[in-house]
């Protein structure tokens, strides 16, 4: 494909990057050091990373419940990120966010959210915003297969349809929401099918092989910045953990697991380029050392980190009053 | 002074707005080719265009979620919701996200978004046309809360609430709509959070928002032929809360009544009277009373309506019961 | 078509009934004569009337705005119907609901609706209730080419369709929301291809034909009835009044208005009626006579009622506790 | 007797009311194959099958009209939403629907539809999974609200909602789940509208519900130490309010603190505590204290959670306002 070679290394580097963060915060919760919860992204990092390597940083991303992946992959820093997971004042949200809020307006990001299918308006306002000031950026809302069933989805869509935003609709369909199975929540097999309701176009793709990813956002995203709207792509993937932590996924059988976890993006993403010569097995080991060293780095910024403070208790429930 | 309805005061607000920041735009539901169902909008689609008017399908959380994300983006919206009724289809929007984006994310973001509503009955449009829910509002930390009464302060607090950094709730009457008052031409901002003393008097405080206030006046002058002389403290913002107004007047009267449309049991009014109560126990000669209407829906025959509504015969009685009879 | 004449007989009537029905409101509503506002429904009789006649009193219909056509469609007492809105105390409500709140559990009414796209999810609960009683009642409900952008219409179809459920979404699109004509709110021709999104069967049918409707409805409550899950059915037709009273409808054509007359669904019917020998000339006449009759003694019933009583005005509130 | 936890009692409630009825169902996101996300559901599928214990999608507006429809149909749904802060995606089915129906079709029919929902913070998930809103529903007539404290007050208020008539929304507390408590294995339903002194006393009235009750008895504890005797009164609903005992209990002792999770600002304690004035002006002896969380989102890190949470401490510190200082 025609991807240029410093693309694929990004991809794999953050793919790498999203899995090491994953793995590490998921032990940090087993060991009792983070409060709260986490929905760990680990399994579906192709589908942040194809998409995002697209985009800028002008470029808006609205998020999820399980979105340290969406940050990564769009430019956040894993020692803010990290901070905030431990809640300490060094984190994106001073502490008050934790997992399910972390934004970052400088990277385009809009935030994660607790709830489920809130992001997709709030994308097609970015993208609204966007035309309206006549720049080429686009947003690109991620949402679950589960998601795909809110008020909200048909809302948003039909809104962005309407409005010809420049939003890309992605669709992380791994198969559940928490407990339920896609074929216990809706009657199709293709989300992507959906688009037609609202005449826009709708892809299917392989949600753990970056390529594929990467394609179908670029034709998208494409289409978004020169003013032909919106479209729907649905991702096709499995997350490796429970839906959040503590979740033994009693749901899923050990076969299904297994089977998806012969699938595992990073792996094949790694095997392919050392194939196409992108990368050889060392540096490939390198880059995987330098994340882990990157996130051994996070990890020790956050634990020296001073813990959040009492005095932003009250603080930043409002803005100074304006202009 | 010029005179304007409550309705064109806030065109102006938002044509002047709109002329003076390009980042200003418009959108809902019917509001740019057919002007708004309250004609609140009208004209903007001819001046300023499709791009910032802009007409929306029927899905309110779609169109506080347009708001969200193209204020969160830069942007200055300013969406309406046809009926304040309507706000159970976009409350997530309105309470999660755009109240809470900053606080949640630490500060690093800003959502200056205005949602006007019209609330209020008085039309015989029944229970899901008429109601006034500011208090859930109000309860929101995040949100601001306006509430006009008059053509003047809707044109001033309009434009307070379009500068303002923070998502505000702003809420109309639809039985004001027609009101007229005066109306400088010019563009003027009266800040969010000062309330207003409508009427000054010594006996006893009427403390009203909306609709209300004008009722509070005519209780007044009922209540001034009885020699009862009534102020009537219009609050003009529920968030923030003008508490000093408040209390300045109770030290002086000694006595309140807080009267709103929305239904008096776990309205807004609770929160007021509670709060002059801690502030200002010892000043306080009688109870605060409460006046708003009664626990139920709101009924569609205009005779019950009217009984339904809290008025200023309602207001004069309250306020009776916390002034002693006088005895000439 | 294998409609036997009985049929075809209660379709005329009752379309003339709501046809004479709305006149005269919108006659009272400019005299004054009635408080509040009414949405019409004269123009879209066919619609209501070809579906209704496939149900029976047990079966469910949740209705709209616009809902006097359903409510007369489904058996719906005129003179209670007139006394309410009226606001008198012997109308279905008291007089505390009026146009927008007429609802008659004992013919399956579950209310019309003053929220755009309310009407759906409670259809999908009666529908719910009818199979789990092991019933094979059905459950309709209507709503506009505007409600179809609700996220309820997206929830609801989407859960009917998980439970199969049988539920019967016929949407009346009439080509506008307000002011909002179709092609401003969504990028689609055709409602019904929203159908796909749920795995559902969409058809879409000329909504002023009330033959088409009649069969169109017939096999998608059939479905319903033994088990088959829900449908949409989409009928394209037309209001002849503005979208409630005092709405001039400016955003209207002159010509779009006389075009849409000509294909007037009741003038239609007669002629076919007449044509297929099911009725003759006069007949038709006396049964419009009929109605006419029993328009003007609701009428006559209206306005000889008592007001409605102060009484009431905190009643029903809460219903006496329960078992 | 046999002790049980608070979830256990709602599922015993559950299950025994779907026993003796067979048109009590429940329906949720993860209600049945995974036990509900608080496991108040477990078990229900295996026992009742998959029609009557029902997963749905992701779609609270469409879960609670299935409620509705399903209960104006005749049957009695007990639908779960997740976490209480998610009714501001479903508040119109609430609100318009569930609620007025009634009303506005003149008594023609009856939901009898229970909407159970966690509250509450206290595990460091944020602001959009931690908020307890229940002052909204309390100012929607036509709706009930129940807010139980403990497992005994749980089973019995669930079952009594189930069997009434009308729409309930029934609070559950997440920190509450765990608690354990004396809870006979027969069926018996308290009746909605009744509070209940948990515990006597004679100088000051703490009124409070859910998981507050259990902040202020333990406040009760830290006052007696300091010679003051406090009255615990749970409210256990808040509509119908039960406004005897309440007064009851303040005119003997003449002063009260009114305590909620929920945020402080336009909560529901504005409304006890106004009723209070209102009721009993004559037996106060100072000021209706109200102790509720700060005007801001609910924060993550558990150093501001706990902050931000009402607490014992903050009871007693408030009620130590309201009683003048004892000589020994
Ligand atoms: C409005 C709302 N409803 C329910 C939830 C609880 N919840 C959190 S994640 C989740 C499942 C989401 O499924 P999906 O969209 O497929 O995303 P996934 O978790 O599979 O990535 C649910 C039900 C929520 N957070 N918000
Ligand atoms: C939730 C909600 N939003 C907006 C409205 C205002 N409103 C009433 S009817 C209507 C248009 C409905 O269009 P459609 O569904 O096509 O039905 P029609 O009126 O054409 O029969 C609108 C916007 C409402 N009543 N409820
Ligand atoms: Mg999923
Ligand atoms: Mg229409």
């Amino acid at each position: 494909m025609d991807v240029d070679r410093d693309a694929l290394i990004w991809m794999y580097t953050k793919m790498q990057t999203i899995r090491q963060f994953e793995t590490r915060v998921a032990r940090l919760m087993l060991e009792g050091k983070l409060p709260g919860t986490v929905h760990l992204y680990a399994g579906e990092e192709a589908v942040a990373c194809g998409v995002c390597a697209n985009l800028g940083p002008a470029d808006y991303v609205s998020s999820t419940h399980r979105g340290h992946g969406h940050l990564i992959a769009k430019g956040g820093d894993l020692d803010k990120m990290m901070a905030e997971l431990f809640a300490k004042s060094t984190g994106y949200c001073k502490g008050k966010g934790g997992s399910m809020h972390i934004a970052s307006l400088g990277v385009g990001i809009l935030g994660a959210n607790g709830i489920v299918g809130a992001g997709l308006p709030i994308a097609v306002g970015a993208g609204f915003a966007a035309k309206y000031r006549k720049s080429d950026a686009v947003a690109v809302a991620f949402f679950g297969d589960g998601a795909s069933n809110q008020g909200t989805f048909h809302e948003a869509v039909n809104l962005a349809a309407v409005l010809k935003a420049p939003v890309i609709f992605v669709c992380e369909n791994n198969g559940y929401a928490v407990s339920t199975s896609q074929a216990r929540h809706q009657t199709i097999v293709d989300v992507a099918d959906r688009a037609r309701a609202y005449g826009i176009p709708g892809a299917i793709v392989d949600g753990n092989d970056v390529f594929a990813v990467y394609k179908a956002a670029r034709e998208a995203i494409g289409r978004a910045r020169v003013g032909l709207g919106p479209s729907l792509v649905e991702c096709k993937t499995y997350r490796h953990y429970g839906h959040s932590i503590g979740d033994p996924g009693r749901y899923r059988t050990q076969e299904e697991v297994d089977a998806w976890k012969l699938k595992d993006p990073i792996p094949r993403l790694r095997d392919r380029l050392i194939e196409l010569g992108v990368m050889s097995g060392e540096q490939a080991d390198s880059i995987d050392q330098e994340v882990a060293g990157a996130i051994e780095s996070a990890v020790r910024f956050a634990e020296e980190s001073p813990s959040a403070s009492l005095e932003a208790l009250l603080e930043d429930v409002y803005a100074p009053s304006g202009n | 002074m010029r005179q304007l309805s409550y309705s064109k005061a806030l065109n102006e607000a938002l044509r002047s707005e709109m002329r003076r920041d390009s980042s200003v735009f418009v959108a809902g539901e019917d509001v740019a080719l057919d002007d708004g169902a309250f004609r609140v909008t009208a004209g903007l689609l001819g001046e300023f265009g499709p791009d910032r008017a802009v007409d929306c399908p029927i899905s309110e959380a779609a169109i506080v979620g347009l708001g969200v994300g193209a204020a969160a983006a830069g942007l200055r919206p300013v969406v309406e919701i046809m009926f304040m009724d309507f706000v159970g289809c976009c409350l997530d929007q309105i309470f999660n996200q755009a109240a809470k984006m900053r606080y949640m994310f630490g500060g690093n973001i800003t959502v200056p978004l205005v949602i006007r509503t019209p609330c209020g009955a008085g039309f015989s449009i029944a229970a899901q046309h008429s109601q006034s829910v500011e208090a859930w509002f109000a309860h929101v930390p995040g949100l601001k809360v306006v509430m006009p009464a008059t053509p003047y302060d809707a044109k001033g607090l309009l434009i307070s609430a379009i500068r303002d950094d923070n998502p505000v709730v702003f809420v109309e009457h639809k039985r004001l709509y027609r009101l007229r008052g005066d109306v400088p031409e010019e563009a003027y901002a009266i800040p969010l959070g000062k309330a207003d003393v409508k009427r000054e008097g010594r006996d006893v405080t009427l403390i009203a928002t909306s609709m209300m206030v004008h009722e509070a006046l005519a209780a007044a002058d009922m209540l001034a032929e009885t020699g009862i002389s009534a102020e009537v403290v219009d609050l003009r913002t529920l968030v923030p809360l003008d508490l000093d107004t408040i209390i300045g007047s109770v030290a002086k009267t000694h006595r309140a009544v807080v009267v709103h449309e929305a239904v008096k049991f776990g309205g807004f009014g609770g929160e007021v009277a509670a709060s002059i109560m801690e502030e200002a126990f010892d000043y306080l000669d009688a109870p605060v009373k409460r006046v708003g209407a009664p626990f139920s829906p709101v009924p569609m025959a205009p005779v019950l309506e009217k009984a339904y509504l809290p008025d200023r015969n309602k207001i004069v009685a309250a306020a009776r019961e916390t002034v002693p009879v006088r005895v000439k």
